[in-house]
């Protein structure tokens, strides 16, 4: 099972990065597809799970040793992102999951769809395209998938506000998710 | 089945213009189990156009879940696929327990494999009867589901407190114990399944009605099914060897002795999805006599605190559920809540080839695949 | 009495009938008014004792000719006929005259050589005389007329299938 | 116009008129109790007299339904056409109603009538009903047609479709009967059936008794042949768009139409009012009549409670490629096998006749006087007699008598007789075999694989 | 070779058999009522349920012994506010997953049960629309305050104030708990006594360690004041 690892896709597609603490490949945005049709043939028949994460842009502060030889605290913006996340697994072999992620900007998100590689990413990858705003290069058919057509926004993003709700009544449970809603109830 | 298809080209072609009759099947349909939608284009009565539309009963899920504790979403996994809490339960449990690395103990597995196994029982029967019945019986293979599992769901609610939402399985264990004698009545139960499943197989597997409209209907090959990501029974059906309780041997599968029925990938039509449910049944039920005899006394929960922060990590975990192979795939990032959780729903992936399975056949073809595929919508939406 | 009045009410139901027929735009309203038209006629036979004849003509009339021009309606895509047909509209004119030159030429000569008496005489109107009478005198002229029957049938067969088989045309049942 | 004929059509028709509609309410409560308890439920059992406890096994219920159906809101959607949506259930209610009249029910008011005793006794009762009852089709096509939705009219079309299929094999099996009767008159082809001679027990009459059935079940649109009204595919079918009163209407029309081609069955195979006791009380026989139209919607429940339905396109295949070869051929069987076994059983039996020139008597008893010749060759006289009365159940009861009493000649005429009976219903069934080995696609249990 | 319509004749037979069996074999029947069921059989259902002579339904109507519909607070005996158990903690309030709870805690402390001053909730509601039976309100409720109920009918013509139920209706007694789930009382009780005993235990543990320190440190003082006076 050796050639069915990481390591060997990082070996033929060296400008692919390997995250360890996610345990995830990550694809050059320029041949994800390639790289999955080589992942295709060389076993990787299942993509089990097709998802989006949102990362927002946050402070990070991190200590590093200046030249002066101390250490400060500096702080630094990481950008924000949305990765797309496909699991794969070998059916034949029996082996998995091999973690692929595709990273995009927050702004006009676009990704390479991998539908025509693995069918099962079609519906899935409608949903990330509907949930989080991905635009998806090559999907045949990208729709909102569970939201309506006319619907705007991308409610899995971390930023999504909720628009007035037009179907709102003076239920007591207003009152409850007010108190929850300022803060009074820490979780 | 692509000649009919075909056929409707070719009357195109030579100019015989007829007009299609568009049916928007759903989302208030007899035979759509719930609120799912199918805009069909028909000729006469061939489908020639299918598209599924869905989406009714969707509630962001997943965004609720990033905004709980980790405890707090298990309940709302229950609502996940209504027919079966159990086994979706346990596959949030399965992929949070490797977030906090807690030894599951002895009992408690054992009785994660009965719940799961009697949880596949209720499903796997029921869907027969929602089958045949979508293939036009008048409810008596439903009713005769139904009766089995109201036994089954009387078990549940019983050890659960509910009958169908039964938010039972904790991280690192279960929520509490079965009551006293529980283990008797189940033990009771599975002993007479066997003969139902006679009276079962006896009424149905051989009607000469029933095979010859679920044979050649709804094919799916091998390959397609392993590249849409078809899991399940349905996988199964289709001529792959793929079960999650022989591959990951999750939890303690591996203890047990039992066969995985699947086909030799000729056919993969709606009878073999039908006939490898009914197989599976057999299987669930030598599984549940093993665990049933071996369970072992002693404690049902590991050392969990209610509320917990895992450290920073992405984990996937995955069971083989009664349809098809459902994942839990958490990122944690040291809060008390998730980053991110999703759900793979198997109900929705194998809707995928939906409309491969139905072009070219009849309306009521079409019907009987969206049975065979065996989807919730609580699933499916989510 | 009773018998007239009967023939009189069908009478009237038939020629009403008739003219819905003629006037409806509505084609399905049309050929339903027909089928009255056909009903009526085959009370008529009936009245007549002619009770094989009025069962035939149900059973042909409205049970096959009927269906088939509902079918044929159903395929049309405009069956409300909200076209602007008239029956006084443009050549009107020569669909009256050739109606009455039927009258003239077919119907006027029957009548005048009826001879009414000979009408009046009572024949056996029985099932098992008519079946006889087909059997025996008239067999060779039921038997071409099947042979004709059948004949078309296959070529009707023949024609819906269609020419060369380009496709492979497996059978779907 | 006199007031005897009104009298006379009054007692022929009226009862009718009550029973069946009654009939009706009492086989809806029966068929939902029926099914339940197929189902393993209990059924209706709440419903007996109002305002009490007293439940009555639920046989309030029809009553309960009926006048829920009467005081529910009469929707018409709004696109419909209007006349043909009330015309449509009213349609189908009349030609059921008017072929229940064909049937030759004889109810026992002898003294009161002059002559007939059946509604409509015409010589083509059997054509007639064929006719008339074509004409439910219309009504359901004008039901699909007039709520202008696209699943009643695909019900529509495939009402229309499947019945006019149907109605050919239905025919054809009839025909078998009113070739051996020599008539279209139901009253004649009832008679000939005294006697438990019932053409159900001979070979070509089961075989076209079951095709009336299959035939008959599609006709009413019963399962397996709902498709008409297939809940899973097109939601009601026809009558999708219709409720209150106009369904209720639809409802009965079909339970009627049931009653209806249940009593043709019943008229054609059954031996129509023919039954035990029947010499010692003549009233019966509507007993009987009714009593096995019950037995056969029994069955009809009992397939409706057990199956699923067919494809269209199987449904199709099933009327035009088995069912429509099996009957013609049931045709040519009959008239050969019958037209053989008559032949040669018929000279046998004359020869029987011939060879006795003593005068002989039909009550059976043991003349002394005379010496007997044969070994039951009273016993064979008597069955030649019954033989040339066309009673064959009496003939062989009489030769069977007469050939273990060793006659010879009743002996070959009984070996004659069932081993044509045997080898006719050997070829039905072989013949059948084989038409659904063509007609239907090979489908049949498979043998799976397990993994360990 | 198969018989013609062989497997239509075998699933008729089945039929037939669940027809004449129905009416001989109770437990074929789907729907299953308690007239028929021996009372020490389980499974124990809706029907099972003892109905007594002039019960209300209302009030302590149950599934059974197992079910659990709606949460309650639970007091010991006596007086309903001055035997609550719940301290308006808020854990409940923080995990319900609906957010169906509305606390308030009160402003001032008063005895509990155990002769304790503690605070009590001033306001405690539930809305009985958004609750959904899970019962994680009891389980991560340290003082066993609150538990499931199994009334379930809850339904009220106000569809806005009538749906949320306060605290006093939500008060119910231990005896009333021991009545509906009388195993899972027991064993709640149990638990509670132990955990006492175990606190208690360990405050006497405490308190004896803290004499022994204390008494070291009295004698370490004394000898210290020896020492002293020995210098």
């Amino acid at each position: 099972m050796s050639e069915l690892c990481h390591e060997s896709l990082l070996k033929e597609f060296p400008e692919a990065q390997w995250d360890e603490a996610a345990g995830a490949v990550i694809l050059p945005a320029a041949n994800a597809r390639t790289i999955a049709e080589w992942l295709l043939a060389s076993g990787w028949d299942y993509c089990s799970n097709v998802t989006g994460v949102d990362y927002l842009e946050v402070e990070v502060k991190e200590k590093i040793t200046n030249d002066a030889g101390e250490t400060e605290t500096v702080p630094r913006i990481e950008a924000g992102r949305i990765d797309v996340v496909y699991h794969l697994y070998s059916m034949a072999n029996k082996t998995g999951p091999l973690v692929l992620k595709q990273r995009t900007g927050r702004e006009g998100a676009t990704a390479e769809s991998l539908t025509p590689v693995w069918r099962s990413c079609d519906l899935q990858e409608r949903e990330v395209y509907d949930l989080f705003g991905v635009d998806f290069k090559g999907h045949p058919d990208q729709r909102r998938i569970l939201m309506w057509d006319e619907f705007e926004g991308h409610p899995m993003r971390r930023d999504y506000t909720e628009p007035f709700d037009y179907e709102w009544e003076p239920t007591p449970h207003a009152e409850i998710l007010a108190k929850h809603q300022r803060g009074k109830v820490i979780v | 089945m692509i000649t009919a298809a075909l056929n409707y080209e070719l009357l195109q072609q030579e100019g015989l213009e007829t007009s299609l009759l568009e049916i928007s099947m759903g989302p208030h349909h007899p035979s759509t189990h719930g609120v799912f939608r199918m805009d069909v284009k028909l000729d006469g009565e061939t489908v020639v156009e299918l598209r599924p539309v869905f989406g009714y009963l969707h509630r962001n899920h997943e965004k609720l879940a990033e905004n709980m504790t980790y405890l707090s979403s298990m309940p709302f996994t229950d609502r996940l696929d209504y027919f079966n809490s159990m086994t979706n339960n346990w596959a949030y449990a399965l992929a949070a327990e490797k977030l906090i690395e807690v030894e599951v103990p002895e009992r408690a597995e054992y009785l994660r494999v009965i719940m799961a196994e009697l949880t596949r029982l209720v499903n796997h029967v029921t869907l027969v009867g929602f089958f045949i019945n979508d293939l036009g019986a008048l409810g008596t293979p439903l009713m005769y589901a139904f009766r089995e599992r109201e036994k089954i769901l009387d078990l549940f609610e019983q050890a659960s407190g509910a009958r169908m939402m039964c938010n039972y399985f904790r991280f690192g264990g279960l929520r509490n114990d079965v009551p006293e004698g529980w283990l008797d009545r189940t033990r009771e139960l599975v002993d007479r399944f066997p003969a139902f499943l006679d009276e079962y197989e006896q009424l149905l597997c051989e009607n000469e009605i029933i095979l010859s409209r679920t044979q050649g209907v709804g094919n799916l090959s091998r390959e397609l099914a392993i590249n849409a990501g078809v899991t399940g029974p349905m996988l199964r059906a289709s001529g792959v060897n793929y079960d999650l309780r022989k591959v990951d041997a999750y939890g303690i599968y591996d203890r047990f002795k039992f066969r995985v029925p699947y086909t030799d990938g000729d056919t993969g039509d709606c009878y073999d999805r039908f006939m490898i449910r009914m197989l599976e049944m057999r299987e669930s039920v030598a599984i549940l006599k093993q665990a049933l005899a071996d369970i072992p006394e002693g404690d049902i929960i590991g050392k969990v605190s209610k509320v917990f922060k895992p450290k920073p990590a992405e984990v996937y975990g995955r069971i083989e559920g009664p349809k098809g192979e459902l994942g839990f795939y958490l990122i944690a990032d040291g809060t008390t809540k998730p980053y991110r959780y999703r759900v793979r729903p198997p109900s929705l992936i194998n809707l995928t080839v939906l409309r491969d399975m139905c072009l070219g056949g009849k309306i009521a073809d079409a019907v009987i695949i969206l049975g065979s595929i065996d989807i919730v919508l609580g699933e499916v939406d989510r | 009495m009773t018998q007239e009045i009967t023939f009189w009410v069908l009478a009237v139901i038939a020629v009403l009938g008739a003219l819905v027929a003629v006037r409806r735009r509505n084609l399905i309203h049309g050929v339903f008014a027909l089928m009255i038209f056909f009903a009526s006629l085959s009370g008529l036979f009936l009245l007549l004792l002619a009770e094989f004849i009025a069962a035939v003509q149900i059973l042909v009339y409205i049970g096959a000719v009927g269906i088939l021009l509902l079918f044929a309606i159903m395929l049309t895509e405009r069956v409300t006929g909200d076209d602007a047909r008239d029956i006084t509209s443009r050549g009107s004119f020569w669909g009256w005259a050739a109606a009455l030159a039927v009258l003239v030429v077919l119907l006027l000569p029957a009548i005048q050589g009826a001879d009414l008496s000979q009408v009046a005489k009572p024949i056996n109107p029985s099932v098992k005389a008519l079946g006889q009478q087909m059997m025996e005198p008239y067999v060779v002229t039921l038997e071409v007329l099947a042979l004709l029957l059948t004949a078309a049938l296959i070529g009707a067969v023949a024609a819906s299938q269609g020419g060369e088989k380009t496709k492979e045309d497996t059978d779907d049942a | 116009m006199s007031f005897e004929l009104i009298k006379d059509i009054l007692l022929a028709t009226v009862p009718l008129l009550v029973i069946f509609p009654s009939l009706f309410a009492f086989t809806t409560w029966m068929e939902r109790k029926a099914l339940a308890r197929i189902q393993n439920r209990i059924g209706p059992n709440k419903t007996g007299i109002p305002c009490t406890r007293i439940g009555l096994f639920g046989l309030g219920q029809p009553a309960a339904d009926g006048i829920k159906m009467i005081f529910k809101e009469d929707i018409v959607p709004r696109g419909a056409d209007k006349l043909f949506h009330l015309l449509a259930p009213i349609l189908a209610l009349i030609p059921a109603m008017l072929i229940l009249c064909f049937l030759p029910l004889e109810f026992p008011w002898g003294k009161f009538i002059s002559g007939k005793v059946q509604a409509f006794m015409l010589d083509s009762a059997v054509i007639f009903f064929f006719a008339i009852s074509g004409l439910a089709t219309l009504a359901i096509f004008m039901a699909g047609w007039a709520s202008r939705n696209k699943y009643s009219l695909l019900g529509g079309m495939r009402a229309v479709a499947q019945m006019v299929s149907y109605e050919i094999p239905l025919l054809l099996s009839a025909v078998v009967v009113v070739m051996m009767v020599g008539s279209l008159n139901a009253k004649e082809i009832a008679d000939a059936q005294t006697g438990f001679n019932w053409f159900v027990f001979t070979p070509w009459g089961l075989a076209a008794f079951v095709i009336f059935f299959i035939a008959a079940l599609a006709e009413t649109n019963r399962s397996p042949f709902d498709l008409p009204e297939a809940e899973s595919e097109i939601i009601a079918g026809y009558f999708t768009e219709y409720s209150g009163f106009k369904f209720a209407l639809f409802f009965l029309g079909e339970y009627i139409a049931m009653f209806a081609i249940s009593g043709l069955a019943v008229t054609l195979f059954l031996g129509a009012g023919d039954g035990p006791f029947l010499t010692s009380a003549p009233w019966l026989s509507v007993v009987w009549f009714i009593a096995k139209i019950f037995g056969l919607i029994a069955v009809m429940i009992w397939l409706r409670g057990t199956l699923p339905r067919l494809r269209v396109d199987q449904l199709m295949a099933f009327a035009w490629k088995f069912l429509l070869p099996l009957s013609i051929f049931n045709i040519l069987l009959a008239g050969l096998t019958h037209f053989a076994l008559d032949a040669r059983v018929a000279a046998t039996s004359d020869a029987i006749l011939y060879s006795i020139h003593a005068p002989h008597t039909h009550s059976g008893e043991a003349n002394h006087e005379h010496p007997k010749p044969v070994a039951g060759q009273k016993e064979a006289v008597m069955g030649a007699l019954h033989y040339t009365d066309k009673n064959w159940m009496g003939a062989m009861k009489w030769f069977s008598k007469a050939a273990l009493k060793g006659h010879a000649q009743s002996r070959s005429i009984l070996g004659w007789g069932f081993g044509i009976w045997a080898m006719s219903l050997i070829v039905l069934y072989v013949m059948a075999k084989g038409l659904d080995n063509v007609s239907r696609s090979t489908a049949k249990p498979r043998e799976y694989l397990y993994a360990e | 070779m198969s018989i013609l319509g062989g497997g239509i004749f075998k699933g008729m037979a089945v039929t037939l058999r669940n027809f004449i069996g129905s009416y001989f074999y109770k437990e074929r029947l789907t729907t299953n009522d308690y007239e028929w069921r021996a009372k020490d059989k389980l499974p124990q259902s809706i029907g099972d349920y003892p109905k007594e002579e002039g019960e209300q339904l209302r009030d302590t109507t149950t599934v059974n012994h197992y079910s659990r519909n709606f949460p309650m607070l639970l007091h010991d005996t006596g007086e309903p506010m001055d035997t609550i158990r719940c301290v308006a903690c808020q854990i409940c309030e923080r995990e319900c997953p609906p957010q169906c709870i509305y606390i308030e805690k009160s402003t001032e402390k008063k005895e509990n049960a155990d002769g304790k001053p503690q605070f009590y909730p001033a306001k405690f509601d539930i809305d009985v629309s958004v609750c959904m039976s899970c019962q994680i309100c009891v389980e991560v409720c340290p003082f066993d305050a609150i538990v499931m109920n199994s009334q379930f009918e809850l339904s009220t013509p106000n569809r806005f104030g009538g749906l949320l139920v306060r605290r006093d209706d939500l008060l119910k007694s231990n005896d009333y708990y021991h009545k509906i789930h009388p195993q899972e009382a027991a064993a709640r009780d149990q638990k509670m006594v132990a955990d006492k005993a175990a606190k208690e235990a360990k405050k006497k543990a405490a308190a004896e360690k803290a004499k022994a320190a204390a008494e070291a440190r009295a004698a370490a003082a004394a000898e210290a004041e020896a020492k002293e006076d020995t210098e």
